[in-house]
């Protein structure tokens, strides 16, 4: 919230660093994915980073988000601790969650990620849930949680914005829509419009088509996030993007017969981290000493022992 | 000793009507909460008393209603969650079993989601198969949830209690239709948790939910015309069950007879089987007794349903069974059908 | 089909025959309930029957429908068997399920009546499945699916508009609006316009606002079986209705302080069969008689024996 | 003999080939199943072959998705349903429980709605509390299913083509993830249905699914080390188990080991030991032993799931346990962690 008093082009710099810094992380895991201490599916945003960072600028730390197996981006980007992501990751009793969460459940609660799950569409009513929470606690959070566009397939989705605009939630629906479902095309599974859709539940939807402008993203959600704090329910953000990289693992899908690389090549066209090699340079080591820090903690950090198996059940 | 009457019901109201009133972070939601009918009577006058901000009608949308509490509970608040059958929850094991179970566990303890669901099962009057199914067994086989059934007004008031001020997780409470217009005298006994609610020393009988009143019937029966002895252990808790109740019991007794409102494949009288022989091996001197539903489908017809729901006619005659190496129904007393189905019509209580 | 070759004034009156005959059947299970004869829930439709009557008056034998626990007037409008369903809630083995089923389970595969649930909205999707078959068999079937308006409220609902549309599926999906889910106004848990909500799908929408009006309820299902039935997809019929009595049982429920009587009583005067002494005159006896025979049947029907109990699991 | 080598996942594709070649109405439906991956491969080519009006791809909508299959049925066409994560199909709980496995019964017969349905169960690679889940117990426990668990690319095929010819109602196949990639000598030995998968005298070990492959691994073992003979039952049905086969085994041995991919608290452990001591009552000569997962959710660490996942190494030690009174690490042999490790890692079969 302090971003509203800098000038604008700190505000560009800061988001720059942001989106880069998530970039370099998911990278980084990618290529030290062979090495097998990461032992369990990964799910990258990479391409996707400025929907999360866009959105979580303009959240303060006491709002809340929730999220999906794809979290990277959105557990940093809430200010997620990278050395506990790290450790966790590698499956480390150091981690958030003792190394039984893994990459696709982050969670930190100390800044308000509040899980994610591989269940699609699950988290949806929990932010739903935290939002009537919020409007009875009287108090001006607000709850945010993204998923993707085939996750309003899901029946539960319908479910939350009817209850959501029924007792006006401070929600923010934030769908991240690569128009992928793993391999196969959102087209080809889905048979309506999220504009239209959205609308008939009476909530305010908007869209971004080019979800790699971060700035743009940011604005949008402070529009949003400004009335939903006023109490003026709940809003929907479309934002249009693209994953670079597979659905689950550090590899590519072009090649599979379902997306082009010239699709993946328009979407890099505009991605400002490659477009900006001065700023790139300006972040790049600090970032990247950052990063090898927490590589280095996990690395060093104990396995969880037999003992923690039968902890923290019911 | 005092007497003071107390339905079911009522317990269920003046327990709910409490949480809210001494916690202000109770929240109350379901389908039908605010409606005259009130779940059975259960929540009657609550919207009144404690505003619609504290009291949620809730649409007809079971998944997402499971994943709202989750969220309440997230976020601070703890709610209670009513089905007025519990075969809607099937609507929403994905949010119990895929989020709310895992939730503490998932996050390394991060993370927890206490609440308190409230849900309707077994007969009464040609339910059929959508409206009277038993899934204890269900939600205890994945770790996580802890189940109860409450027996009586005293178990439900105080295991309420319990849920909200010792448990960290969601508690499910499976409550017999029947039980709801039952009365108790409060004043009689005050047992909370896994109990012998009868105490005894030819066979044991280990019951759920309104089998605990089906085998007190039934003890009560045989004692009167035959002096046999049964002890009656009320198991109350599903999950994590307490089995050293059972084996104190059978090391005194040797026999065994379970009386559940669910499919015993797979399900509470299994279960109890596996523990009793792990951990008490040589204590049974004959094969255990089942008493509960056959493994088919509710029928609706009240000339089937008089077959598939067990009775307490039918403890009484697991107990022969078992006491009696050449059981004849000739020389045993039975109670005949109609004072079994005469006990159901107007027997209700106080217990 | 047949109707269609008939007079006006003749198909008014098959219509009003039709819609009093549901009535009575009706009227006299609740007269006759407090014997115990029927020892199972009843959910009547007394006031909605044109609903029924009027879509099925356009459905062929070989179109299906399927419906809810409030089922009577979809089955009899179906061309179900009235014996059968009478000894079926007798709880006879006479009856179309050997008593299995009872009233909330209403079934007929000789006319189409393809089951009803007491579970809101499951049979939506076994409708959208249907049409599906319909669709890939190629003939010029077409399916129908009953429901009231507060079972859109659950997800799969969403699913099946998605799944309808998206395959252009042969599908009628009617919504019986009475406004109430049991003792909840509507309004009080949706927050959504149907007519909104089914155009996002580009699912074609139309709405009767007196649904007393069995002709224009025909009318408005002719015009879209029709389309349907030529291939051009999923519609919608939203159909404004009143039950009279109340959620569960023979009784009412004015007077539990939700609804009016007044509001009951501004229905009924729009009910034809209110308004047309000389036509209900013209069918009553010959109606009543063939109640008189069906309860004849169902009583001196026998009952289920311990030896069916185990019959048809798996 | 001669030998012919099929990987359980192609043999699942095969299957499912010859169903919708062999019946014009079969249909496949699920997610996935016209993608690059094809479920494992083994929905790889379908919907070239035979078109996008039998191979449909689904939307992420899975109480619909079962309830579409159950109006496909209704509607004269046989469905194939793949479910990715069996976990996923707790969203469709209600429409297979309270729809499908009630619909012959509920309607007195009228109506019947045969189809098969796939889920893949099962460890690999950090899958964690959502996405490992073996819910055979659930599925079992309310009548009107039949659920499987083929150990081998025989019995899936068999059991396929039996659910399709013989089989009334929905079939549910649960099938591990790990087995996909195992291959089989499919000329070796030709077992359709519950069966005995090894003969021996000493100890009868119980199995499922891959559990099977362990019995296997493990019998071999001790056979080797010890010259102990273990008698491995495939257990193959998990609804209306095959009780018989079990029971004719205990005579010999009187000794059980049960082996199961899911929890034994209210699962299959648990309805194998209700089912033995009823209908064996004094077969068994000590108590059980239970292999299973212990009671938690599912923990992503690789450093946990070895201590969550049970391997074969404790099936040996549980066959030590039950055979040598004094039973002592030193002077038996016991593979090594690693060895056990590797066994997964690098030996697939054929088996
Ligand atoms: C309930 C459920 N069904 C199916 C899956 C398998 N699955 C995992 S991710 C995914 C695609 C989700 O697409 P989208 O919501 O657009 O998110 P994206 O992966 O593109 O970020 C599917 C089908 C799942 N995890 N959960
Ligand atoms: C899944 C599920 N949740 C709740 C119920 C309880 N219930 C029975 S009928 C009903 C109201 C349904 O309203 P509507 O769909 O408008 O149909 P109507 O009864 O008005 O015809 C409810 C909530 C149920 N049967 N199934
Ligand atoms: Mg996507
Ligand atoms: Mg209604």
């Amino acid at each position: 919230m302090t971003l509203k008093i800098i000038n604008m082009s700190d505000r560009y710099e800061n988001l720059f660093r942001s989106t880069l810094r998530i970039r370099r992380i998911e990278e980084r895991i990618a290529s030290i994915y062979a090495s097998d201490r990461i032992q369990s599916p990964i799910h990258l945003s990479i391409g996707q980073e400025a929907v999360s960072v866009g959105v979580c600028a303009e959240l303060s730390k006491e709002d809340l988000a929730f999220g999906t197996y794809r979290g990277h981006a959105l557990y940093l980007a809430k200010g997620g601790d990278l050395r506990l992501m790290m450790a966790e990751l590698f499956g480390k009793v150091t981690g958030f969650a003792k190394g039984k969460a893994g990459s696709m459940h982050l969670a930190d609660s100390a800044v308000g990620v509040m899980g994610c799950s591989a269940i699609v569409g699950s988290t949806i009513p929990h932010a739903t849930g935290a939002g009537l929470a919020a409007k009875i606690a009287g108090n001006d959070q607000v709850v945010a949680v993204f998923f993707g566009e085939s996750a309003t397939n899901q029946g539960v989705f319908h479910e939350c914005l009817n209850f959501a605009t029924l007792h006006r939630l401070p929600v923010l629906f934030v769908c991240e829509d690569n128009q992928m479902a793993i391999h196969t095309l959102n087209a080809d599974i889905t048979g309506y419009s999220l504009r239209e859709l959205v609308s008939a539940y009476s909530i305010k939807y908007a869209a971004v088509e080019n979800g790699m402008d971060f700035i743009h993203i940011a604005n949008r959600a402070q529009s949003s996030i400004t009335r939903i704090r006023r109490g003026e329910g709940p809003e929907f953000l479309h934002v249009h993007t693209c994953r670079y990289v597979q659905h689950v693992g550090p590899g590519t899908d072009v090649g599979f017969g379902v997306r082009s690389e010239a699709l993946i090549n328009k979407w890099m066209a505009k991605d400002p981290l490659y477009l900006a090699d001065d700023l790139v340079k300006k972040f790049i080591s600090e970032i990247n000493a950052e990063i090898d820090e927490a590589i280095d903690f996990a690395d060093s950090s104990e396995f969880p022992g037999a003992s923690q198996l039968l902890e923290d059940i019911s | 000793m005092e007497q003071e009457y107390l339905t079911y019901k009522e317990s269920a109201r003046r327990s709910m009507h409490a949480l809210l009133a001494n916690f202000d972070d109770t929240i109350l939601l379901g389908q039908g909460v605010s409606d005259p009918i009130g779940i059975f009577g259960t929540t009657l006058g609550l919207i009144k008393e404690f505003g619609s901000d504290r009291v949620f009608e809730m649409p007809i949308a079971e998944e997402s209603m499971a994943g709202i509490a989750i969220g309440l509970s997230l976020n601070g608040f703890y709610p209670i969650q009513t089905h007025i059958r519990a075969d809607f929850m099937l609507l929403s094991l994905n949010q119990l079993i895929n989020s709310a179970a895992k939730y503490r566990y998932m996050y390394g303890g991060m993370y927890e989601v206490p609440m308190l669901i409230r849900a309707v099962i077994g007969r009464s009057w040609g339910q059929g198969p959508q409206h009277s199914q038993s899934i204890q067994s269900t939600l205890s086989h994945f770790p996580g949830l802890t189940v109860i059934m409450p027996s009586s007004a005293q178990q439900l008031e105080a295991a309420y209690l319990e849920a909200r001020e010792k448990r960290r997780g969601p508690v499910i409470s499976l409550e017999h239709r029947l039980l709801y217009d039952y009365s108790f005298n409060i004043r009689d006994r005050n047992p909370a948790g896994p109990t012998v609610a009868r105490y005894g020393t030819d066979v044991t009988i280990v019951a759920t939910s309104i089998m605990v009143i089906e085998a007190l019937r039934a003890a009560e029966w045989v004692f009167k015309h035959h002096q046999i002895s049964c002890e009656v252990i009320d198991l109350h808790r599903i999950t994590n069950i307490d089995i050293e109740i059972v084996i104190d019991s059978l090391k005194k007794t040797s026999l065994v007879i379970i009386a559940d409102t669910g499919y015993r494949e797979f399900g509470v009288a299994a279960e109890l089987v596996r523990l009793i022989v792990e951990q008490g091996f040589s204590l049974l001197g004959k094969p255990p007794e089942i008493v509960t539903p056959p493994h088919c489908p509710t029928p609706t017809s009240h000339a089937l349903e008089q077959f598939f729901y067990p009775t307490w006619g039918l403890i009484v005659e697991k107990i022969y069974k078992l006491l009696i190496p050449k059981f004849d129904v000739t020389t045993y007393a039975m109670p005949s059908r109609s004072t079994v189905a005469e006990s159901y019509l107007q027997f209700k209580g106080p217990f």
